[in-house]
């Protein structure tokens, strides 16, 4: 691939994914493409976003590559945004909506389901006050465990998580993984995570964890966003 | 891109062989068999009423009745709308009133006939537009700095339940599935099936099955075979159409290192 | 506000947003900056972003502007984010294009059109927010009238309905009702098709289009009834 074409297929992709994206799942999804010349096209991209007029910038963030708005403008796009609340973008969306039906887990349990490091996605749910801290997992590492908010309930317009839609397939699919004995979990995660050999006791259906454990605000303890980088 | 626009290729493929398959094509009403026929005719739609489109309308009808199809009442008001207008044809001239009545019943089905055409090739060039999610794609755009409270997000519970479902489909989607039923691992079966023909030398298919009641059994012994089949190590082959099919093991080839 | 400014700060609002931002809301958002200097500005990140070898291109879109990647690159994005491309089966894609062309629209209205019974699949349109109810006829049994959404827009990059493709037959079926002297089934279709004569021309200016022209299709009206919830 040639060195423009590079650089202008990462600018899509970078784009596309609203997440902060490794130079590892770059170098995934343009397999063609040595690691070198990934870095090369990077460093370009980001002087081009670099230069005094651009109104986005290509930063270097925790996870990975990322496109932001320059901090010049911070007040209109305030501005802006307020005048029409923004949708949740599909990552915060997928990974609220994993620890709405699975709560309380762990982050490499909605890793293991989403297929991507969620860090700054939880860090931001976190800030957002969508999602809560509540307790470290018994496993190897105590992780931190995960769970929606009284907001959270708010915002979906919800009086407490026996709310939440049914999802047939959320059965189907447990049942699909369970046949097949592997694969990420669905329920149990704590079983056949190879992170967790064991846990606490998870409520098997989302309609069981209860909603007064929403109750307290737990936020003594933000997550690390632990700096992992492929 | 416009293979799903394209008809259905029509093949009444009913001819005595009732152990083979065929594709039955599949019309999105009556309109759309019409217009499928007058293309194969390479007729205009001006001559829906031509008697060849009527046969073989009636013909498609009959086909779906013989499978002991049901065919859905807006084929049949069809198949009554243009036997309308072919007696009203056969009317001696004379009978200008019943000319006119079925001129007037074919300008009408002309007529229905075009626009439903406009609006597929509509859909087709709508079609053939760079689309969002396949050809392009948006940026989700940037969260609100700062801690501004939740409740400022535009969301409904049916955006959760879809974002759950995607992740859920993403998951069962890239989990390699080993089909397992009831209590009948596909897995052993291969070795079962193996021996079986290691016995034999060849085996015919159905004797493979003999003596199974069990459903699952035979699912799984099926599967197992498959995977034989496509591994190389097994191969079926057949005595002409419909006979039997015989299954032989393929010696494994000699490894070069031994 | 120097003209430099202006289309970074556009740049930075309309990447922000991430759905189509109208010329309205920018012009709201960046009171001090006449709408004049805004087109401008608009007209010329166009051109910037329209380079070869770039990643993103600036598409007006359901009323208003939007980022989007590249058409070339769809493959690695796809692959990037491992989603499937929407399902856009020929059932769902005519009766779209029926209601696109038609709206407001009964579903015995589009029935008639199809020759089949379209009950499931208006169902999965509302699902899928490509329709929308948009109020009821006042006709015996008081149908529900079905319209498209700024989200058909936005799939199919249409910046407004008069956007849709041209309907070649148009002549040719008039000319045969005509001949006939007898209505189609539905009543004076002609009436509400996108190439009428009215039609704002748009090819000059993309800044231009008037919000008026597509009341129905603004991003500034919440969008009806939702449909259903899940």
């Amino acid at each position: 691939m040639e060195p423009q074409r590079i650089k202008a297929t990462l600018e899509s992709l970078i784009f596309a994914s609203g997440e902060p994206v490794s130079l590892a799942r770059l170098a995934a999804t343009l397999e063609v493409v040595p690691r070198d010349e990934l870095r090369k096209a990077l460093s370009e991209l980001t002087i081009e976003y670099s230069g005094a007029g651009r109104g986005i910038v290509l930063e270097q963030v925790a996870g990975g590559f990322q496109f932001r708005t320059a901090k010049d403008h911070a007040f209109y796009v305030r501005k802006l945004l307020a005048t029409k609340p923004p949708r949740l973008s599909r990552p915060l969306m997928e990974t609220v909506a994993i620890i709405a039906y699975r709560q309380p887990i762990t982050r490499p349990e909605i890793e293991a389901l989403r297929g991507v490091d969620c860090a700054a996605v939880i860090e931001t749910l976190l800030e957002r006050r969508m999602v809560r801290v509540a307790g470290r997992k018994d496993a190897p590492g105590r992780p931190l465990l995960y769970a929606t908010t009284p907001e959270f309930l708010e915002l979906f317009g919800l009086s407490d998580l026996n709310g939440l839609p049914d999802l047939s397939e959320l059965r189907e699919v447990e049942a699909a993984i369970e046949a097949v004995g592997a694969g990420p979990p669905i329920d149990e995660p704590d079983k056949r995570l190879p992170a967790a050999p064991e846990a606490p006791d998870l409520g098997s259906s989302q309609a069981e964890s209860s909603p007064a454990s929403h109750q307290a605000q737990s936020r003594e303890e933000p997550s690390g966003p632990s700096s992992k980088q492929g | 891109m416009s293979e799903e626009i394209e008809p259905a290729v029509f093949k009444p493929s009913v001819d005595g062989d009732p152990g083979r398959r065929f594709r039955l094509p599949v019309f999105e009403g009556p309109l759309d068999l019409l217009l499928h026929l007058i293309k194969r005719s390479e007729l205009d739609v001006h001559e829906v009423t031509a008697s060849v489109i009527t046969e073989q309308y009636l013909e498609y009808l009959e086909m779906l009745d013989s499978l002991n199809l049901e065919v859905a009442g807006e084929y049949l008001v069809m198949a009554a709308t243009l036997l309308l207008i072919k007696s009203f044809s056969l009317l001696p001239h004379a009978d200008a009133e019943g000319a006119e009545e079925g001129e007037e019943l074919k300008g009408d089905l002309v007529a229905r006939l075009l626009e439903y055409q406009r609006y597929r090739e509509a859909a087709e060039k709508l079609l053939a537009r760079s689309i969002l999610g396949r050809d392009v794609f948006g940026a989700p755009g940037e969260p609100i700095e700062e801690d501004s409270p939740a409740a400022t997000y535009r969301v409904t519970l049916f955006d959760l339940v879809e974002a759950l479902r995607a992740v859920l489909k993403r998951v069962t989607d890239q989990t390699p599935r080993e089909i397992t039923l009831r209590d009948i691992p596909v897995a052993q079966c291969i070795p079962l099936i193996l021996e079986a023909l290691a016995q034999g030398g060849r085996v015919e298919f159905a004797a493979l099955f003999a003596g199974f009641h069990d459903r699952p059994l035979v699912v799984a012994t099926f599967l197992a075979l498959l995977e034989l089949i496509r591994r190389g190590q097994v191969r079926a082959r057949q005595e002409g159409r419909c006979g039997t099919i015989w299954l032989d093991r393929i010696a494994p080839e000699p490894t070069p290192s031994a």
